[in-house]
């Protein structure tokens, strides 16, 4: 996990031996990772290797089987809604509300992470993913790839200094994908601490700057952008998405 | 007297049912066990 | 290993005295009852039934938390096993009670309180193994029934309370009109204690069995597993 | 007092999307009705009848009713994977657990109010009286409790519809008996002093099972 950088950055993310067991079936085992802050790590892993358990996981979605997630240094188990506060979660569902507008579910977002001056917050987001218009529309009348442009700003709401997204690309177009690159990565000059899932090796390798592989609930690879090896990380890839296929 | 009867007999017949269900099992079980303990044994015999 | 197979049958053989024990005091010792005549000797098996009705689901309960707090499979083993034999003796006890309610009012069931009590406590039991049955995975349905267990179990008193409330004109202590002598106090003793020690046999052996079942399944995962 | 805020933001953003789409109260009310009906013409005209039979019925409807209710509060959860969401918030699950027994309770007595004046109306019984709809809030909390939290359970169940009244109906039996037999008293025109039996049965259910309930909650969504 050593990486070259001289100087000790602070830890945004760190799971220590996390292990996830769904009945007899082990879906992570000891888990061991620490992302900085500041960086875009990538995880990739063939379905089923475990990516969105681990991303649950450190969405304290769902609790370890055994193991710790420290977020910005606080234990989850102990300071389970300090951290929440501190991360934003896109998944490929969107969390929205169909009955309600995108008023309405932002609204009441807001009042569950405690958002202060609610309305012009909600203003800002909804102008960032390009929604404004459509702000008194229930979210069941919009297009799939509105409905995620809203859960972007869902997501970023409260301001999170780490954003968890689960394979947030599948299903869009290239104009979302811009809005949601261009929204999540910076907002006032403050460089976002992001995880991400993707079996996409091309466009992660694109993204990111640290490199995780996750095969059958292990990390099995683990390097950053300076160290990064394309050819070894591609095989590597390439084994673990050929086994289990 | 019918119904004391009855009564006896239905929760003897349970309690015995109950029994033999118990023993079925157990020796199901522990044969299942040596099966598996055997496959297990050599399945490390020839991974290594 | 061992000492455990030797604790097993010694076990057997203590309820098995027992239970020998019992069934004379019940067929030949105690005393038969004046107005009820041989029927009344149902008593003998109903009161205990009852109580490991109620035994069961107290240590469902007991199970329930204990596997909510440390999260071992072995509670949850022990309240299903609990759960499992509960119910039957409850049934048991439904049956028995039919069988005793037709000689001495004439009819086949009749609410009385306790009798109402035992058929909620039945269908409580009903619920907790459906939400298992129901779970979509094993450890879920480990932590729906320990939900259930903890519910239901402080629910008992309240219907207790109710039906009795319901029905506060029955007789309640009809079975004991004439007092119990001191014959049948002692074979009602001698009973209770034999079927306390079967229940706990089979409670014991039925964890046992649970354990291993899950042992089965932990080998074939290994076996299953890179092929 | 964060927490009986954002409880009632949960209970605020269920009633916003119930009050927008009504597909809950509505389906729910009508059965309702109809089952009052029904019972009209099983019962025929006789007043002496229907008022001896009116508690049992009123409160066998409102069991079902509740069950039917109860058993949609999860499943606007289950869209677009909004529990996750939830979840993910800074708040625990007893603010869930919280959010979603107001809002239950509040449906619930909505169709319950109105049955009763539908009742009034189809059999001229009086049961709009203040005892009986002191008897009506307290047992309808005891439903709310309980079936709050056996509806997030029997929603992650396979068998959704078919798991909850199995689990809700045995639990809430003596909340139903202290129920009828309360009305009973109250059709009879009995005063306060004689139904503090029953008001005591469904208040020591209330404080035994919601604090339970609350307590076990967590466990229910948790994985």
């Amino acid at each position: 996990m050593g990486n070259g950088s001289a100087i000790a950055t602070e830890t945004a993310l760190e799971t220590r031996l996390v292990s996830k067991r769904f009945g007899n079936r082990l879906v992570l085992r000891d888990v061991s990772v620490s992302i900085r802050k500041g960086e875009l790590a990538v995880l990739f892993g063939p379905n089923g290797a475990g990516k969105t358990t681990l991303l649950r996981i450190l969405a304290t979605i769902m609790n370890p089987t055994s193991g710790n997630v420290l977020v910005t240094g606080m234990n989850i188990k102990e300071d389970a809604e300090d951290a929440r506060r501190k991360i934003g979660v896109v998944s490929h569902q969107t969390f929205l509300y169909n009955d309600l507008t995108i008023r309405e579910n932002l609204e009441f977002y807001a009042r569950m992470f405690d958002v202060p001056h609610r309305r012009e917050r909600i203003g800002e987001v909804v102008e960032m993913v390009g929604m404004t218009p459509r702000l008194n529309d229930r979210i069941g009348t919009l297009s799939r790839g509105m409905q995620q442009r809203v859960a972007i700003a869902r997501a970023i709401l409260h301001k999170p200094e780490i954003l968890l997204l689960d394979e947030p690309e599948t299903g869009l177009d290239l104009k979302i994908i811009s809005v949601l690159w261009k929204t999540l990565l910076g907002e006032g000059g403050e460089k976002r601490t992001v995880v991400f899932t993707t079996h996409d090796l091309e466009r992660g390798i694109e993204l990111g700057d640290r490199f995780l592989v996750l095969s059958r609930g292990a990390i099995i690879y683990d390097s950053s952008k300076e160290q990064m090896d394309v050819t070894h990380l591609r095989e590597t890839y390439d084994r673990c998405s050929g086994v289990s296929v | 007297m019918e119904y004391f009867l009855t009564a006896t007999a239905i929760i003897w017949a349970v309690v015995f049912g109950y029994v033999l269900f118990i023993i079925g099992r157990q020796r199901k079980l522990r044969q299942e066990i040596e099966s598996l303990k055997q496959l297990v044994a050599e399945k490390q015999k020839n991974t290594r | 290993m061992k000492g455990k197979e030797s604790f097993k049958t010694a076990g057997l053989v203590v309820a098995l005295l027992l239970f020998m024990w019992a069934l004379y005091m019940i067929f030949i010792f105690v005393p038969t009852e004046a107005t009820m005549g041989i029927s009344q000797r149902i008593f003998y098996f109903h009161v205990p039934l009852a109580w490991l009705g109620l035994l069961g689901y107290t240590l469902v309960f007991f199970g329930s938390i204990m596997y909510l707090w440390k999260r071992r499979s072995g509670w949850d083993n022990f309240s299903s096993s609990a759960a499992e034999l509960g119910f039957i003796f409850t049934t048991l006890f439904l049956i028995s009670g039919s069988l005793w309610a037709k000689p001495a009012w004439g009819v086949w069931w009749t609410w009385t309180p306790r009798l109402t009590t035992a058929l909620i406590l039945w269908f409580i039991y009903i619920a907790y193994l459906t939400v298992r049955f129901y779970a979509s995975e094993k450890q879920q349905g480990a932590r729906f029934g320990a939900v259930v267990g903890i519910v239901g179990f402080v629910d008992v008193p309240i219907i207790a309370i109710s039906t009795s409330l319901w029905r506060s004109e029955h007789p309640g202590a009809l079975v004991f009109q004439g007092g119990l002598t001191p014959e049948m106090t002692f074979g009602l003793m001698v009973s209770i204690a034999a079927f306390t020690v079967l229940f706990v046999y089979f409670l014991a052996i039925r964890t046992s069995l649970k354990q291993q079942e899950m042992e089965v399944e932990r080998l074939r995962e290994l076996v299953e597993q890179d092929q | 007092m964060s927490f009986l805020s954002k409880s009632l933001a949960v209970a605020r953003k269920e009633t916003i999307a119930e009050l927008r789409t009504r597909e809950m109260v509505f389906a729910v009310l009508v059965f309702t009705i109809l089952v009052i009906v029904i019972f009209n013409f099983t019962a025929g005209v006789d007043q002496e009848v229907i008022r001896a039979a009116a508690p049992g019925l009123l409160w066998a409807t409102f069991s079902f009713s509740g069950t039917l209710s109860l058993n949609r509060t999860f499943v606007r959860e289950k869209e677009n994977g909004c529990l996750e969401g939830l979840m993910s918030c800074p708040a625990s699950r007893e603010v869930i657990y919280v959010g979603k027994v107001l809002s239950n309770l509040l449906f619930m007595l909505v169709i319950e109010i109105i049955a009763l004046l539908v009742f009034t109306l189809l059999f001229n019984i009086y049961v709009l009286s203040p005892p009986l709809l002191v008897i009506t809030v307290l047992a309808t909390f005891g439903f709310a409790t309980v079936g709050t939290l056996f509806s997030g359970l029997s929603a992650n169940t396979k068998a959704r519809e078919m798991v909850l009244p199995i689990l809700f109906l045995p639990i809430v039996l003596p909340v139903i008996i202290a129920a009828v037999r309360g009305s009973e008293q109250v059709l009879a025109g009995k005063s306060w002093a004689g139904l503090s039996p029953w008001f005591q049965l469904i208040l020591a259910f209330d404080a035994v099972l919601s604090v339970v309930s609350f307590l076990v909650f967590p466990y229910v969504i948790e994985e």
